[in-house]
């Protein structure tokens, strides 16, 4: 008897997710986000998502563009240097998008009890800020009786689905990130009900038997698995390719032209079908050979 | 440039990196030029010991030179480590192991407390920021943190925040310590001066003035009262041709540091 | 050994493998070569889903044959993932990712729950006995668990623990699920019998006598009075011929799972 | 400007355990277990350790032996299939050695609670046991008032000197454990003031520098490093060499005998000095044939 494969088509494991679900996104900033997912999330028109993304920016920022959000659950938005994230600004400032604002380490323990089945987790973090005043319902500030301490009681944060791209995975659903996971895409798989994984390859389930330290989640925490090379674009996949600067100039600046906005987007991210077709429209060959990483 | 000469940028690092020690374990965030070349050329200079970990993952890395985001795999060549998030980085942070930290904010108080949330009412800022990330959390956990502006002006140092997205000395006096927390901002750099916080207020308080920069343009600059040290403020210390050649050609060859200036 | 005829370790283990199906996600403590058997034949058998983490780390170990520890290294092999036991087997058991952990101890009460700590009062015990390990806290978090013993006796089933390590429906009735705990004991299979637990009170009833066994045999047996189930006791069912031949030529060639009955 | 090498000789490392201190082993069970470490304590002939092992057997048997403990704070201590820790059990039962017994994952929280500065750390385990009656300051009840939930409060168990065992090291304190981490020893190092680290070898800080991802511990967490090859016999270190049986069958035999087992104790635990020589009365060659793993 065999086992059941879990690999798909980026559509239907993308058609896993309802409008209104709570969906997480991997990576962090720049670095390791569903690039591809998010855009077939666009693509399929989803409507009233709450979005959870610890630290993150354009991912965040395609999904507004896209129609596709209701709430934002974020401890930071933004393209570092390159300035804000234009479509995420727009949306909170004019109200048309809800912002849920945490700090980095305050979503980690929301999703930490959550993920673990504890009513809260205490942290330091955030005792002071006026951050934990904005949800005192969900990050509670309390006492410990014993000794005193003061303590912000983190309420667990349970995802629908969670989004994450990664390097390698089997098509039992074995998956490996390399060089292991660095970000807080553990976090969101522990939490979420359903997690789809983009990968950028499908290898062997022998590749994992030679080397199974180096799994980084098991075939029983995945749901889908959908082979997507440079899945991550515009952001980077380490150590196979790094961000695009480029794109991110060009998508500020069309940004700030509201009339052209329209015909960038369409031209650049919804209208392509394939992730193939998406990678031309990028600037194909020379792109890629732009954004390859040579030393690890 | 010659050595003898030096930019704002340069003073700004030399300063930063003189405060660091062989105790010294760092890590940083995101558009932190000014205090990752600071660490790197502390490490090069007077204290080998000093642990940074570069975008705080890649730990010892040693780039041949900088990218243009200071939390991308382009700052992790030749690190002896590359930490896991949640299991390395949060313990480390949170047990005291990391014990410096830098950060800036689009407002900055007395107090060393940091906004980089909203501009304007919250719920309908004029600005939405892109949010504080870890400084709430960060501010709460390391003893040691330092803070930096290229662009001290009114509107960066205000006398009060719009949002408290980061805590420095909290309230001042006690405060910090009252909440729990250790230690608290130890000194402010600027593209003006130097400030550390007066030891009972815990206000923010001149240390000296960069060469060529006057206590009233300093005044004029900020939008709260600055507590001025006993005797007369000291001149910035300039750096050392050493310095200027190590951060020139080793640290960052390519001066991604003058991405924190607008031109 | 000839197929038709069996040995009761091999009964034992059959009997555990047709509980678990494809939704089995389940790992291992020590000692524990009856339920280790018992996955691997079902996995090999009818329920090629079926996930086990070899001492709890070596996920879908396929190891050619067992060793003389369920803890150790020798039954790694073949594994799709060696897994970090804070990091993630702590976080695949709190949030019900693992669903099946079998467990016994030197004493059992009616209501499942066991005792490895003590013989005898707590600070002055006749037998220290080594603890409880992970039962305490893997009884409170899994949802199926189950029990074994390969000497049904009545030192063992007893009236009262003397120490109640690990859980499992505690003071029966609702007891458990007004901790909100999930699921609970579900099968308790011994070298006489099949046991399943009341659906009110909880407490262990009788499921099937293993062939040769009188209820009168199981009642003497056991230090508590036995519930009994509406209608006719059943037998339990002999293994099949192929689970007989999978069992002693694939999953435990060198019969390590003898270690467990007392020569 | 080089750094400070943290290489150390057994003597000088284990010399900087005072009396009385709270230590606390790394491996499980028959795993990884900084067995040389331990002999050295003996051998010092340390007084009242405090000794936190969350599932162990030789190591604590050893240090009960050695007549080096006040009291074992625990989850198990055992030899698993091969029966009961014979002098841990005698001792306990005497009442001349204390147990403070937990369950595994109520360790692993106090050492968490500890490690991350927090006043406690909830979790269900132990909910309905005796376990959790034994130490109701430090394994709290609670209920959560917003939730009703109960929970178990952890408080911080905090580490003098950790001591673990590891397959390399590099002389500035980095270490690696191959294939990864596989026990609770990140729970103990984060907890401790002082971390003792043994290693199969020392190797380069350029091997480090090649694969930095399989880095376990960086410099700034260790104190000191011992190399000692064979250094957790008569328990295994994965994936170089196993447990070995043998031993255990004649230790616990001579345990037996009370009469005899001085002599046994003398000849091959405390009388050997070098490491050298205590594989020599253990069966030198013929032993390291006996244990080393030839798959992984």
């Amino acid at each position: 008897m065999s086992r059941m494969k879990k690999t798909s088509s980026i559509e239907e494991a993308i058609a896993r997710v309802p409008d209104g679900a709570t969906i997480a996104l991997g990576g962090l900033s720049m670095n390791s986000t569903p690039m591809a997912l998010v855009r077939e999330l666009v693509r399929q028109g989803k409507k009233d998502l709450v979005v959870v993304a610890i630290v993150n920016g354009l991912g965040v920022d395609w999904l507004i563009a896209g129609g596709c959000v209701r709430r934002v659950v974020s401890g930071l938005v933004s393209f570092e240097g390159m300035g804000l994230a234009p479509n995420f600004r727009k949306a909170v400032e004019a109200g048309s998008c809800e912002l849920e604002e945490y700090s980095e380490y305050l979503l980690i323990a929301r999703l930490r009890a959550a993920a673990t089945h504890v009513p809260f987790i205490p942290t330091k973090a955030g005792l002071g800020t006026d951050v934990i005043k904005l949800h005192p319902d969900t990050t509670r500030l309390e006492v410990d009786q014993v000794s005193g301490e003061s303590y912000i009681a983190c309420t667990p944060l349970p995802v629908d689905v969670a989004l994450v791209h990664a390097n390698e995975a089997d098509s039992l659903g074995n998956v490996r990130v390399n060089p292991k996971l660095v970000w807080m895409d553990n976090e969101i798989v522990n939490a979420a009900e359903t997690t789809i994984v983009s990968t950028e390859r499908i290898i062997s389930h022998r590749d994992f038997l030679a080397e199974p330290h180096r799994t980084t989640y098991p075939r029983f925490m995945v749901d889908a698995i959908v082979e997507i090379p440079w899945g991550a674009y515009p952001n980077s996949c380490f150590p196979e390719y790094t961000h695009d600067t480029e794109f991110y100039d060009v998508y500020s600046k069309a940004a700030a032209q509201p009339e052209k906005f329209g015909e960038f987007w369409e031209q650049r991210i919804t209208g392509p079908v394939s992730h193939t077709e998406f990678m031309g429209a990028q600037g194909g060959t020379s792109t890629l050979m732009r954004i390859r990483r040579t030393s690890t | 440039m010659n050595p003898g000469t030096y930019s704002i940028d340069e003073l700004m690092v030399v300063t930063l990196a003189r405060a660091f020690d062989n105790t010294t374990r760092a890590f940083n965030g995101a558009v932190s030029f000014i205090p990752v070349c600071a660490y790197l050329l502390a490490r090069k200079t007077h204290a080998p010991e000093l642990v940074w970990a570069a975008s705080s993952i890649a730990i010892d890395a040693e780039p041949a030179q900088l990218g243009e985001s200071t939390l991308s795999d382009s700052i992790w060549d030749g690190a002896a480590m590359l930490a896991n998030s949640p299991f390395d980085f949060w313990a480390y942070a949170q047990g005291g192991h990391y014990n410096t930290f830098a950060f800036r904010g689009a407002q900055i108080d007395r107090f060393g407390n940091v906004n980089n949330s909203v501009i304007g009412p919250y719920d309908t800022p004029k600005v939405r920021l892109p949010g504080g990330g870890g400084m709430a959390d960060l501010g709460c956990m390391i003893p040691r943190i330092y803070l930096w502006s290229t662009t001290h002006n009114p509107r960066i140092f205000v006398e009060k925040l719009d949002f408290r997205s980061g805590i420095g000395w909290g309230d001042g006096g006690n405060h910090r310590a009252d909440l729990g927390l250790p230690g608290g901002p130890q000194l402010c750099v600027t593209n003006l001066c130097v400030m550390d916080f007066n030891l009972e207020s815990r206000s923010m308080q001149i240390r000296s003035l960069h060469p060529g920069v006057s206590l009233d343009q300093v005044r004029e600059a900020t939008g709260f009262e600055l507590v001025l040290p006993d005797g007369e403020i000291a001149i910035t210390d300039a750096p050392l041709d050493e310095e200027l050649r190590i951060l020139r050609e080793e640290v960052d060859p390519t001066s991604e540091r003058l991405r924190e200036f607008t031109p």
